[in-house]
């Protein structure tokens, strides 16, 4: 195990991976000569040299679809979108594109793709660089979305994205980078997509968050902790496809449920939580599914109604107490 | 009527009943699709290619089986002249299980990994990326294939197309570029869509070469197109070809007449040059082919194009939990 | 009242409006000289002539920009969207651009536009073309998102959609273009975006569902009469702002709920409902909320396969049955 | 040190005053506004204008007020060129309540109706359509303004590019296009981003009118913009102008250096280019300006900043409230 940072992790996985296979290579603006614009590819252009670390003009449409050709005659690209935000120019290219090729040619074109980039919540960069994008893609069959939270998992996600042979839209915390961790230094460590991890155990109430959230999440656990209140906290990880056992497990035990998300509430990733923890442990529940997300706003700039606009540590310690006192616990 | 007359080296009579019996193919193949169209066996959108026939017949004729071919949802006559099985595509169309996709994609959507036919894509300007990437992956691998992207003049308003361009030619990418100019996009004339409307001329931009060609002669296509891949597989570098041409029908069978946008007179003065008629009419006259040849080469296409109505017919609907399948690949 | 067909009431909604205010213009693929791919501009362009009815070449986002470029400055335009499966190439206008500008500019630049066109899954027009794509706007701060059912709401809804001075998605169903009913014939004739509608009164079990499903959940309401449950059915017809209050006071008077929804349910518009209601009405729920949605499958062409992607009333008639025998009603 | 010698017809001493005067003043704020961000009051991302001033003050200097000028996220020179009150734009990049947009928008997202100053956009390219779509609707109320559009090298490889160019060219929409080529779009050369490095040329295709001009000379760019601006005024046409130019910091406020991707030599190079320095020698050899006038002018926009710096400093931070409001408007 070596302690790194976060994008340290996301940087050792590609470099393995790349190592590891000649049909990887990595396609985005900046990811080359400038080392990345977050440096999550430095020192990649180096190693690996032109041919596999491209740079490429602002064309978020152009080169994505670049990437998906390619991927369509069996090469494993890596698209970097330089933040999430930009993703939107190609997501008719994600959509359309990678996510229905195999479905559409009855099996015979599958795209093995990896879009990566950091997304959600940064810091004052308002409206339109600032937002949670996971929302226009974990909706769609055919995609596989993550959003890791720990440099381990950064690693070990990021190394199955790469191998697996279906779009994987993997969207990393801009606001995580510098977050430091142990990861396993075995280049075969991954971590399959599609498994949810429970972060923090407890008998009282079950907590679902991820990234940013999830470390939030985690601090109200510990200080709740000394109020009595054991909080269990699990982080899906995968958004699609969703690991609702591990989640629908661990409310079973403890009766009741918070979802914490930072993006904008109404139809969020926060919604098809609740829905599905309360379909499918509806008699297990004492009290509805408690939601803590992002204001329905646009990010603002100013630095107080940014703090504002994202949950708060306090509004998850309320919502975990209202859920606790319901029905009496 | 109209005649061809361009300069014709090396053809002989196998290539020219070759030529013809492709055109020929598409065409039936066509007809047989509207019939089906009407009588509720397909449905949806369906858009044929009746009078573009000699593009897709005398491109795919320079092909070589492993470079690929890539095309938008106008796309049959493409498919086809790739080499797919008219049988299946034919099945496709009637969503049957032993359509080229099993039935999943339909019209829109013919893909063949066998013939290197890559799609089969419905939104206009979309797939002109996913061919810079096939090159890109031909280069990347040291191959010396080339892909073929075909489009049609509707696709050059949207930015895609310049994208593509720009990309191609600044990376050097082994794709030729073929805008079927059609004159149309749906009711939009290219004088109502574009500010310029010689379409290769926007290859000047990025330092790409091109021509404008006739379109209806699939022997100028054919030296048109050789001469841009065998450019493109050389020099590794892009090719926009403009070949003018036209559609006899409407946009879609939604649009059976056409007659909205354009004139009754305009249409029959194209029928005129009909890429079939004309080229048949030049294999007599050069004695490439005798009417007798001419004849059984119809009939063979009349034969080949029923077997297909037949063996769709005849092939059952996709099991109902393939709803389910080929959404992710496993393992 | 006139009966007319819900093509013909957004014909006549496009008309009055553009008779009302000189700022209103149409902008479009095929919206003039074609009299409109699905012919809801019919007869539009000989009325007001090519300075207000403007046929586009095709560039989504160009055109898009352009409604929205001049929307900022005082006009009010209603861009078509031939498809609504296209829009999702003008995305980043719509919610970068014409969402936000509000926000961003501290309410100095408001953007009254419209977006319409058919949407929703249509008739073998397989993956590409046929989407419920409602889901990549209702999320979205900013935006308002309508999705009428019936002819009438269809007029109305377009009416006020028009007059409002926010950015309006109004996504109108590809397959009810020829439903006929009656329509109020006043000019001034409008209906509220953000209020539900009961069409339906019943005691057992509320159903909410919108355009096609709508009239599923109808017919099965009206079958299941027969065996005695009684159905209330709910068309929320504005999906974004929601009126949660019609549809929470009927569950409060039901205590069951069943979201019906064509597109597919990972995340999607029934999970939000599933959750809201949960939440508000947890203690008057005797049964989970049941959602019956499309399978979560891209689109397939073929027919069988089509039909089974999308509820059938068996589906929508087993939900109920199964939240109405829960817990014994 | 380099020298300019462009024909200056009708320059009198109070337009040098006005010229010179803007564009320190510009200089100045963005000093002043990287200082701020050093101590951290002003946050995200901030990108200077510094080296660029000539562009935006020769450009407004031959716009109306009825006229508009839009731009990207490097815009506070376009801002207060078109007559921004400075304290209001600092106080914005303070995110602060009496700033342009009330502390919502930022640096990136200035937007000022009361100068018709239409923002302050950060996607690469998304502006473009907005520009052509003013200009749209400046023709359908038939008024005679236009609108300016600044925008960046890196934009010219986005679809939205030519998408804008076709529509604008194909309507006949009066919408002046000023490409801000700095030759670098973050770490990016053109040489590397773009198949047609001359980008004025990219309007050939769609038959718009354009040139080059030297973006580091203000006068220069003052009658090239003013010949664009008649003749778009004049015949509702577009145009597209490239000015050349640099800027002498890094991308943002993250990118200090800039140094990764160009070399020291070559920003000194450019540097010996500075569009103050030498309108003011130019000012002084004319006789337009006094060393006294040019001391006076320093002085008057130091103060002007200054005072935009305390403005800022004293404005309150919104009221949390604020966080939802702007979202829609209402009836
Ligand atoms: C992005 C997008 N916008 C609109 C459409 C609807 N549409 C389908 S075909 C077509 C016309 C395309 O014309 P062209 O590219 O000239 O091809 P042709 O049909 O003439 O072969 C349009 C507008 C679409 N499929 N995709
Ligand atoms: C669509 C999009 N892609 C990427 C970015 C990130 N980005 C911000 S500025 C920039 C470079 C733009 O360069 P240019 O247009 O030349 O303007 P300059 O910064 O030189 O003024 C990039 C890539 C963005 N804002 N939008
Ligand atoms: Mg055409
Ligand atoms: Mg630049």
């Amino acid at each position: 195990m070596a302690v790194m940072t976060y994008r340290e992790a996301l940087n050792v996985a590609l470099r393995e991976e790349m190592q590891r296979d000649p049909r990887v290579f990595i396609l985005g603006e900046e990811v080359g000569l400038y080392d990345g614009a977050y440096k999550v590819t430095q020192g990649l252009l180096k190693e690996f040299g032109p041919k596999r670390v491209v740079d490429t003009p602002i064309c978020e449409s152009g080169f994505t679809g670049i990437g998906i050709g390619a991927a369509m005659v069996g090469l494993r690209p890596v698209v970097e979108m330089m933040t999430f935000n930009f993703s939107i120019l190609a997501l008719d290219q994600i959509i359309n594109s990678a996510a229905k090729m195999y479905y559409m040619s009855g099996g015979q074109f599958n795209i093995p793709i990896v879009i990566r980039g950091p997304g959600g919540p940064a810091h004052q960069l308002a409206a339109q660089h600032s937002q949670s994008m996971e929302s226009y893609f974990y909706h769609v069959p055919g995609l596989k979305v993550v959003r890791p939270t720990t440099p381990a998992d950064a690693k070990g996600l990021l190394k199955s994205a790469i191998r697996d042979d279906n779009p994987v839209v993997f969207i990393e915390a801009e606001t995580l980078y510098p977050v430091k961790g142990e990861v396993p230094d075995d280049p075969d460590f991954t971590i399959p997509l599609g498994q949810a991890i429970v972060r923090r155990e407890g008998r009282d109430v079950t907590v679902v968050a991820y990234v940013g959230m999830m470390y939030r999440a985690m601090e109200v656990a510990a200080e709740l902790d000394t109020e009595g209140l054991s909080v269990e906290v699990v982080d899906p990880r995968t958004l699609r496809p969703m690991d609702t056992e591990t989640i629908i497990g661990s409310v079973r035990k403890t009766h009741r449920a918070v979802v914490v998300e930072a993006g904008a509430g109404f139809a969020g990733m926060g919604s098809e939580i609740a829905a599905f923890i309360t379909e499918q442990a509806f008699d297990d529940l004492d009290a509805p599914v408690e939601r803590v997300t992002g204001a329905n706003a646009p990010m603002p700039y100013a630095r107080n109604l940014e703090r504002a606009k994202t949950p708060s540590n306090e509004r998850i310690a309320e919502a975990i107490r209202k859920v606790c006192s319901a029905n009496g616990r | 009527m109209a005649q061809l007359n361009t300069a014709a080296p090396g053809v002989d009579a196998g290539l020219a009943r070759q030529l013809l019996s492709q055109m020929m193919l598409i065409r039936r193949f066509e007809e047989k699709a509207a019939e089906s169209y009407a009588l509720g066996k397909i449905g949806g959108f369906l858009h044929l290619y009746i009078g573009e026939e000699a593009v897709a017949v005398g491109a795919s004729s320079v092909l070589r089986p492993d470079d690929y071919a890539i095309s938008a949802y106008r796309e049959h006559g493409h498919c086809l002249a790739k080499g797919s099985d008219p049988r299946r595509v034919m099945a496709e169309l009637f969503g049957r299980r032993d359509g080229l996709c099993h039935g999943k994609g339909g019209s829109m959507h013919l893909f063949d990994k066998t013939t290197n036919f890559l799609g089969g894509h419905a939104i206009v300007g979309a797939h002109l990326p996913l061919a810079a990437g096939v090159a890109f992956a031909i280069k990347y691998r040291g191959g010396d294939q080339v892909i073929v992207c075909y489009f049609g003049d509707g696709a050059v308003a949207q930015g895609e197309f310049h994208e593509s361009m720009n990309l191609a030619a600044l990376w050097k990418l082994p794709v030729v570029y073929i805008c079927e100019n059609n004159r149309y996009a749906m009711g939009t004339s290219i004088e109502r869509a574009l500010a310029q409307t010689e379409i290769w001329r926007f290859g000047h931009a990025y330092g790409i070469p091109g021509e404008a060609v006739d379109g209806m002669d699939v022997l100028a296509v054919r030296e048109a197109v050789g001469r841009a891949v065998d450019r493109t597989r050389r020099e590794q570098e892009p090719t926009l070809l403009e070949a003018r041409t036209y559609r006899f029908r409407g946009h879609s069978m939604r649009d059976p007449a056409g007659a909205i946008y354009r004139t009754k007179e305009e249409v029959e003065h194209e029928k005129q040059r009909d890429p079939i008629l004309l080229f048949r009419t030049r294999c007599l006259q050069e004695g490439w082919l005798t009417e007798a040849d001419v004849k059984a080469v119809e009939k063979d296409v009349n034969d080949l194009i029923d077997e297909a109505v037949a063996f769709a017919d005849a092939s059952p609907e996709p099991p109902l939990e393939w709803l389910l399948t080929d959404i992710y690949k496993e393992g």
